[in-house]
C-alpha cells in the first residue's frame, strides 16, 4: 500500500458556473441518424449498444430523417404543436401570476414540452402516466381543461383537489394521468405495479412513468427497475434529462460517469437515448417501447435529453449556479421552433398560421385564467373547509369529527 | 369451527380471500413457494396459482411501492414484510405515498393494501427481529393499524383489513403464533389448542376495526393493552388477584375510545401495557386521552409498563419483555395511588 | 455581538465548526456551491473548499449512509436534508443503523453526524413541504432531537449538536428562518432584527443539549412548546394576559425534565403545543411525564393544541397551523378546569 | 391497443424445485481462460464485456492457469486453506451448539469461504470490510481469536458485543471488520462513507463491502453504488450471489435477466463476474480492484458466483424449497477441495498434512468451543445487565439511569 500516492475526493463540477461561457462539449450527440432502429423484439443483449446511441428524427432544416422516422397522421403533428405551444403559454401567465400573488407556488415546463406532448398522443387514454411536475403538456396533448388547472393552481372553490395540494400536483384519472406529489421519486414503482396489476388481469393498458435525471439517484428508482423486470411488467420507465437538479448539474446524479439510459443494462433491460426535445424522436421511442411492453416484451428504460430552460421553480434563481447564457447554449434547440420548421419543411405549416395559432392559444390561456380568478385566487377563494378532514380515509374516524367540531364546522 | 393456531387462522383468512376475491394478491419475501418463513401462506400458490400469491425481491420499499400500485389500478394486495424491524425500508412509501394518495388526489385514488408483518420481542430475536414500530404508523394520518393477539380475532381482522379500502399495518404478534404466552419464560409453552380462542368458524367472518375487545371485566383498574401483552397482563391480574377490567385495543388505529373511557371512568385507575420502547410510545396516547377524558374520575396516576429506552438487547430478553411481575407492580402503584 | 436572522446564524455555526474541526464535512442537496434552497451553506464551498461543503446525489438515504460511514471513519458530518418531509428515505439509515451503531457493536464503532433539516409549516408548502416528523425520532433510543426558536439558540445548539458524538436530529424551524413568526398571518412580518435573540457573539459559543429555556416566568400555568410554537405561544399569553410560565424545551431527546415539572408543580396547570398532527405526537408523551409526576399538583386536564390529525393541506394552512387564538382557549379551558 | 394478444404477469420460478433433479444448465460458465484481464487503469467503456465472463484460475485438476492467475506467496494458499478450513469446523461445531440449546440462533457459510478469506488476505489490516453474516472466514483468515466469536455466539459474560447482539453479528474494529446488524443491505452505503472519508483525509485505506445477491434489490444498494461512482470512492463492491435468498432463488433479485456484475455498467463503474468458490480468482479479482481504488481510480463492482451448501439459517430446511441433493449438482465444485488439489498439484501439499490440519483445526475449535462454555452458554452466563443501559448514548440520561433503577441495578 505504501507504494501508493494518497487518495483523494473527487467531487464533481460542471463544465461552466456564472462569468464562464456555457460549455455542452461534454454531452455525447451522435449524429443524426447513425442510432440504429432495433426490431421492437429483440433481445436486450442485442441492444446494449443504445443507451449510448441517440435516437434523433428531425434534422437542423426539420427534415424527418433516419430509421426512426415515424409514420404520423399530420393531426398528431399538430396537435402536439398546438399542445406544446399551449402549455408554455400557460406556464408563462400561470409562473407570471405567482409573482402577482394569486398562487403560492409554481414550476415551468419550458424547453421540455415535447416528452409529455409526444408520449402522450402516443399512448391510449386508458393507459397510466406517472408522470413528474414538469408535464402539464401530457396533460393539455389529451386536452383536459385548462380551467380544471388554474383551479387547481389557486386552490380556490373549484379545485379538483379540494385545496389539499399545491400548485401543479395534479390528477386526473380520466385521463390516465396519476396523481403527483412534491416528494420526488416515490411513484416510479406505483407504475410497475400498475402495470403487473394490468398484466395480472390479463389487460391491455400499460403504464408510463417519469423521474427527473436527479431523482433517479433515489433508492425507489432501482426498486422499481428491479421489480419492472424481474415480473416484465408491461411499463416504459422514463428518465427526463433535464441537466439540472434544481442547483446541481447532472454529474451529481452520475452524468458525468455514463449516460442514464445505460442503467437499463444493469437489468437486463432495453435502454433508449433519445433527443427529447425532438417530437418525432420522442414519439417514435415512445410507440417502440409501447410496443415492446403490449407484446409481453416487458419494460423499457429511456432517458430523454432535454433541457431545463427556466429555473426550478418560482423558488428558484438559477443565475446563481449556472451561466445566463446557458440555455442559448443549449445544442438540441427548441422542440416548439423544431416541430414548427418540420411542419413547414412538410408544407404543412407557415409563420402566418404559426403566429395565428400563438394569438389563439394565448386567448385560450387568458380566459381559462380569466374563468379561475372570476371563482378566485388563493386566499380569495377555497373548498369548504370540511374538505381538509374528507378523504384522510374513506370514512372519517372519530378524531377527525371532533376536530372538525372544533374547529366549529 | 376448527382449532387453530394463529399462523393457521391467518392462513385462513388469506385463503379465504384468495377464493372470494380475484383481485386480491398476496406477495412478500419467501411467501410464494416456500410459504413465508413463519408458514403464513403455506401452500397458498399451490392452491390458487403462481399469480396469486408470489415471491418478490428483498426490498421492502419495493413492495410497498409495487403494492400501491396494483391498488390504485384496483387490486386489494396483501403484502408480507417477514419482520417488522424491515418495514422502515418502507416506511415512506407508507407515510408519503400509500397514507396520502387518497386525501392528495382529491379521491380519485387510493391503495387498499394490508401490509402484514410479525412484530414484537420475546424469540431472542435481538435488535432486528423484535420491532414493535405501532407507534410510528399510528402517529401517520391516513393509515390504520391493526394487532390481534388471539387466532379468532387474527382470522377476522384480517379479513376486515383486506377488505378495508384504507391501508392497513397488520402486525402480527410473532411471540403468540403458536400459544398464548403470558411471560412465563420458565414454564412449559402453551399451545393455542388449550385457549377458547383457538376455536375458529372455517369459514368467512369479519371483526371490525375500531372495536376494542373487553378480555375481563373487573372494577377495581383497568389495564389497556394488545399483542402478547394481553396475555401477560392477563396474567398479571391472575398473580396480582386484582378485580381488574383487562382491554384488548385490537386496532389503535381507529381507537375504541368509547369502551376506554367507559371502564376507566368505571375503575378510575389506569394501566397501560406494551412491548414497545416506553418514549413516545403508543401508551403515551393512551395515557394523553385517559388523562383529557377521564381527569376527573382518576384517583392515582395512569402507569406505563413499557420496553425500556434502548435497543432490544439480545441477552436481556426477559429483562427488556414486559413481565407479568412489572405489570403487578404498575396495578399495585395505581392501587396505591 | 451581530445581528443575525436564524439563518445566518446557522451559517456561522457552520463557518465556524469547519473552521476549527478538519474532521466537519458538510454535504447535502444543492447546498455546495448554490449554498442551499434555504442558503443556510452560503459561501462555505467557496471559503472552506470544494471537499468541506459539496453537493450531493437527490438521496436522503444515501446521504445518511453517506455520512454514517464517514462517521465510523471519524470525521463529523453535517448533513442537509432539504425538508424534513424528505428525512423519509432515510429512516431505516437513522433508526436501524446511526441509531444503533454504538450499543450493537460493544462501543466500537459510532455515528457522531448531525442531520440538519428544515421542518414545519407556515409557508403554504402543503403536505411535502410542512412535515414536523419529531415524534417519529423522539420514539427511537439512540437518537437525539434538538429544535431551536431563535438565532441565537440555533447557533449555540447546532454547534453542540456537530461536536455531540451520538447521532443528532437537528429540525429547524424553517416559519421563523427570517423572523420571529407569532401566528399572525395577517401582520406585517416582524424581521429578527427586532428580537433581541438575533444579538448573537460573532465567535464559538455552545448551549447545551437538554436543558430547556424558561422564555416566560409565570405563575398560573406552564406553556410547553418548541420551534415556531414558541413564538405563537408568547403571543397567545399576551392576548390572553395570563401570568403563564413559557417553556422552549430547545432539545426533546435528551429533554429537560427538571425545568418541566418545576414549572407544572408550581402553576399546577399545563398545556403542550405543537404544530405535528396531535395522536401520538410529541405532546402524548409531554403529556404523560407531567401526569405522571405531577398528578398530584394538577388542577385540570393537561390540554394538547396540536395539527389535526389530517395531511397538512395546502389551502387551509390558517386553519391547519395552530394559532394564538387556539392557545388562547386551550388556556383558558386550562385555567377554568 | 386491439390487436394485441392480453398481457399476462411473468413469475420467475426456479429450474428445479424438491423432487426435481438439480438443474444448472442456466448458468453461464465461460471457460477458464477465456476471460481476459484488462490493465488495471482500463477506462470503463473499455471493460463493458467484463460482467458477462467470468474469472477463474483453477482447472480441474488444481492448476493456475489463465491471465488471472495471481502471483501468490504460498504462505497465503496455507494461510487460506487453513482459515476455509478453520471456519467449516467452527461452522458445523457452533451450528451443532445451537441444537443443544448453547446458542440462539446460527448461520454457515459452508461452501462459500474462499471469498471471505481470499479477500481478507487479499488486503491489509487497516482496510475496513463491511461484511454480511456469512463471512466468518474474513475473520478467522486475520487470526480473530475464535475464542471471542464462541463468547459472542454465546452471549456470555466474555462477549465483545456485552450480550446486545444475535449470534455471528460480530463487530471487531482492530481486525478491520465493521458491525455487522441483522438487517441486510443497510451498511453498503457505510463502506462508500468510509472509503470517501478516507479519500478526504488523503489516507491510503481502502473499503470492501458485500451483499448476498438477494439483497441486491434494496434501494440502498443503489444509493451506494450512485455514490460511489460519483464521488469516486475506493472501495470494493462485492455481491456474494450464492444462488439462493432463504428460499428465493437469484432470479426473484433479477438473476434470470443479466448477471449481477453488470450492475455496474449502469453506473459507469467496471464490473467482474468471478469463480467464488476458486480462491485465487477471488484473490486475483480482489487485487485487481484494490489496485484500482488505491490509485485514485475509485470502485469496482465484484459479483461472486458460489453456492449457498447448506440451509440459509438454523432456522431454515432448504429441503423444503430445493433439490436435496442440488449441492451436489453444484458445477464450481467445493472451494476448500479446489485450494486443496492445488496445493497438491504444486507439490506443497499431500492428503496427510491435510488429514492432520483438519484434526489440528478441529481441535482448536473444540478448545475454543470448551472455553466458551466454560464461562457459559446463552442463558447460564451473561454481561452485567447494567449492560443494557450502556451504549444507547455515549452517556446514559435520566431515562436510561431511572429505568436501570427500575430494574434495581
Ligand atoms: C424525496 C425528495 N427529496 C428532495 C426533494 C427536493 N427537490 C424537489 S425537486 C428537486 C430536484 C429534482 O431534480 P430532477 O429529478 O432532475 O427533476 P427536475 O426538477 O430537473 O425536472 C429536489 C432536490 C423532493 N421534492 N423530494
Ligand atoms: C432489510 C431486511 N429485509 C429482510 C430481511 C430478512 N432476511 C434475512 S437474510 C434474507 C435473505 C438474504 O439473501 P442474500 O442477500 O442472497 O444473502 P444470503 O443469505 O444468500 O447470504 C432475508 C430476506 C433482513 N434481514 N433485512
Ligand atoms: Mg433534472
Ligand atoms: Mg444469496
Amino acid at each position: 500500500m505504501s507504494n501508493h500516492r494518497a487518495l483523494s475526493l473527487h467531487i464533481p463540477a460542471p463544465p461552466s458556473r456564472p462569468g464562464d461561457a456555457p460549455d455542452f462539449t461534454g454531452l455525447t450527440l451522435p449524429e443524426l441518424g447513425t442510432t440504429r432502429r432495433p426490431e421492437v423484439l429483440t433481445h436486450e443483449a442485442e441492444m446494449r449498444d443504445m443507451p449510448y446511441g441517440l435516437v434523433r428524427v428531425l434534422d437542423e432544416n426539420g427534415v424527418a430523417v433516419g430509421p426512426w422516422k415515424p409514420a404520423l397522421a399530420s393531426e398528431i403533428l399538430h396537435r402536439g404543436l398546438r399542445a406544446m405551444l399551449l402549455t408554455r403559454v400557460f406556464d408563462t401567465h400561470m409562473f407570471g401570476a405567482h409573482r402577482e400573488g394569486k398562487n403560492s407556488f409554481y414550476m415551468k415546463s419550458t424547453g421540455e414540452e415535447a416528452i409529455g406532448a409526444a408520449s402522450s398522443l402516443a399512448l391510449g387514454r386508458s393507459d397510466m402516466c406517472f408522470p413528474t411536475y414538469r408535464m402539464a403538456s401530457y396533460l393539455i396533448a389529451r386536452e383536459y381543461p385548462l380551467l380544471d388547472m388554474v383551479n387547481q393552481i389557486y386552490s380556490n372553490a373549484a379545485d379538483p383537489l379540494k385545496g389539499r395540494q399545491m400548485p401543479i400536483l395534479y390528477s386526473a384519472r380520466a385521463y390516465g394521468f396519476y396523481s403527483i406529489a412534491g416528494n420526488v421519486g416515490s411513484r416510479f414503482g406505483h407504475a410497475v405495479g400498475w402495470a403487473m396489476a394490468s398484466a395480472y388481469k390479463h389487460d391491455d393498458k400499460i403504464a408510463i412513468a417519469f423521474v427527473g435525471e436527479g431523482t433517479t439517484a433515489e433508492g425507489n428508482f432501482h426498486e422499481a427497475m428491479t421489480f419492472a423486470a424481474v415480473y416484465h411488467a408491461p411499463v416504459i420507465l422514463c428518465i427526463t434529462n433535464n441537466q439540472w437538479a434544481i442547483s446541481s448539474f447532472q454529474g451529481i446524479a452520475g452524468g458525468a460517469e455514463t449516460t442514464f439510459a445505460a442503467r437499463a443494462i444493469g437489468y437486463g433491460l432495453p435502454g433508449l437515448r433519445v433527443d427529447g426535445n425532438d417530437f418525432l424522436a420522442v414519439t417514435a421511442a415512445t410507440q417502440w417501447a409501447a410496443e415492446r411492453a403490449r407484446s409481453n416484451h416487458g419494460a423499457t428504460l429511456i432517458e430523454f435529453v432535454t433541457y431545463r430552460v427556466g429555473g426550478h421553480s418560482t423558488s428558484d434563481d438559477p443565475a446563481r449556479y449556472r451561466p445566463t447564457d446557458e440555455p442559448a447554449g443549449w445544442p438540441l434547440g427548441d422542440p416548439i421552433e423544431r416541430l414548427k420548421m418540420h411542419l413547414i419543411a412538410l408544407g404543412e405549416w407557415s409563420e402566418a398560421r404559426h403566429q395565428a395559432l400563438v394569438c389563439e392559444v394565448t386567448e385560450q390561456v387568458r380566459d381559462a385564467a380569466k374563468a379561475g380568478e372570476e371563482i378566485g385566487v388563493l386566499g380569495v377563494s377555497r373548498p369548504d373547509r370540511r374538505e381538509m378532514f374528507e378523504d384522510v380515509y374513506k370514512e372519517p374516524d372519530w378524531r377527525l369529527i371532533e376536530q372538525r367540531r372544533e374547529l366549529g364546522i | 369451527m376448527a382449532v387453530m393456531n394463529m399462523i393457521q387462522a391467518l392462513n385462513a383468512a388469506l385463503d379465504i380471500m384468495l377464493g372470494r376475491d380475484p383481485d386480491v394478491v398476496i406477495f412478500g419475501e419467501d411467501v410464494g413457494y416456500f410459504g413465508g418463513v413463519f408458514r403464513v401462506t403455506n401452500r397458498l400458490m399451490a392452491k390458487h396459482g403462481l399469480t396469486r400469491c408470489f415471491d418478490a425481491p428483498l426490498s421492502e420499499g419495493g413492495i410497498v411501492a409495487t403494492a400501491i400500485g396494483m391498488g390504485a389500478y384496483g387490486l386489494r394486495p396483501v403484502v408480507e414484510i417477514q419482520f417488522a424491524d424491515y418495514i422502515l425500508p418502507a416506511f415512506d412509501q407508507l407515510v408519503s405515498e400509500a397514507a396520502r394518495l387518497r386525501y392528495r388526489s382529491g379521491g380519485e385514488f387510493w391503495a387498499p393494501i394490508t401490509v402484514r408483518s410479525p412484530y414484537g420481542g420475546g424469540i431472542f430475536g435481538g435488535q432486528t427481529h423484535s420491532a414493535s414500530p405501532e407507534a410510528l404508523f399510528a402517529h401517520v394520518s391516513g393509515l390504520k393499524t391493526v394487532i390481534p393477539s388471539t387466532p379468532y380475532d387474527a382470522k377476522g381482522l384480517l379479513i376486515s383489513a383486506i377488505e378495508d379500502d384504507d391501508p392497513v399495518i397488520f402486525l402480527e404478534p410473532k411471540r403468540i403464533y403458536n400459544g398464548p404466552f403470558d411471560g412465563r419464560h420458565d414454564q412449559p409453552a402453551i399451545p393455542w389448542s388449550q385457549h377458547p380462542a383457538s376455536a375458529v368458524p372455517e369459514d368467512y367472518y369479519t371483526i371490525p376495526l375500531g372495536k376494542a375487545a373487553v378480555v375481563r371485566e373487573g372494577a377495581e383498574i383497568t389495564v389497556l393493552a394488545y399483542g402478547t401483552m394481553v396475555h401477560v397482563s392477563l396474567r398479571a391480574v391472575e398473580e396480582a388477584g386484582v378485580d381488574a377490567e383487562v382491554i384488548d385495543l385490537r386496532s389503535l388505529v381507529p381507537l375504541d375510545i368509547e369502551t376506554i373511557v367507559a371502564s376507566v371512568r368505571k375503575t378510575r385507575r389506569c394501566v397501560i401495557v406494551h412491548e414497545a420502547s416506553r418514549f413516545a410510545g403508543f401508551g403515551a396516547e393512551l395515557l394523553a386521552l385517559v388523562q383529557e377524558r377521564c381527569f376527573y374520575h382518576l384517583e392515582a396516576p395512569i402507569e406505563r409498563v413499557a420496553g425500556w429506552d434502548t435497543p432490544y438487547p439480545h441477552a436481556f430478553e426477559w429483562d427488556y419483555f414486559p413481565s407479568p411481575a412489572r405489570v403487578v407492580s404498575a396495578m399495585r402503584r395505581a392501587l396505591e395511588g
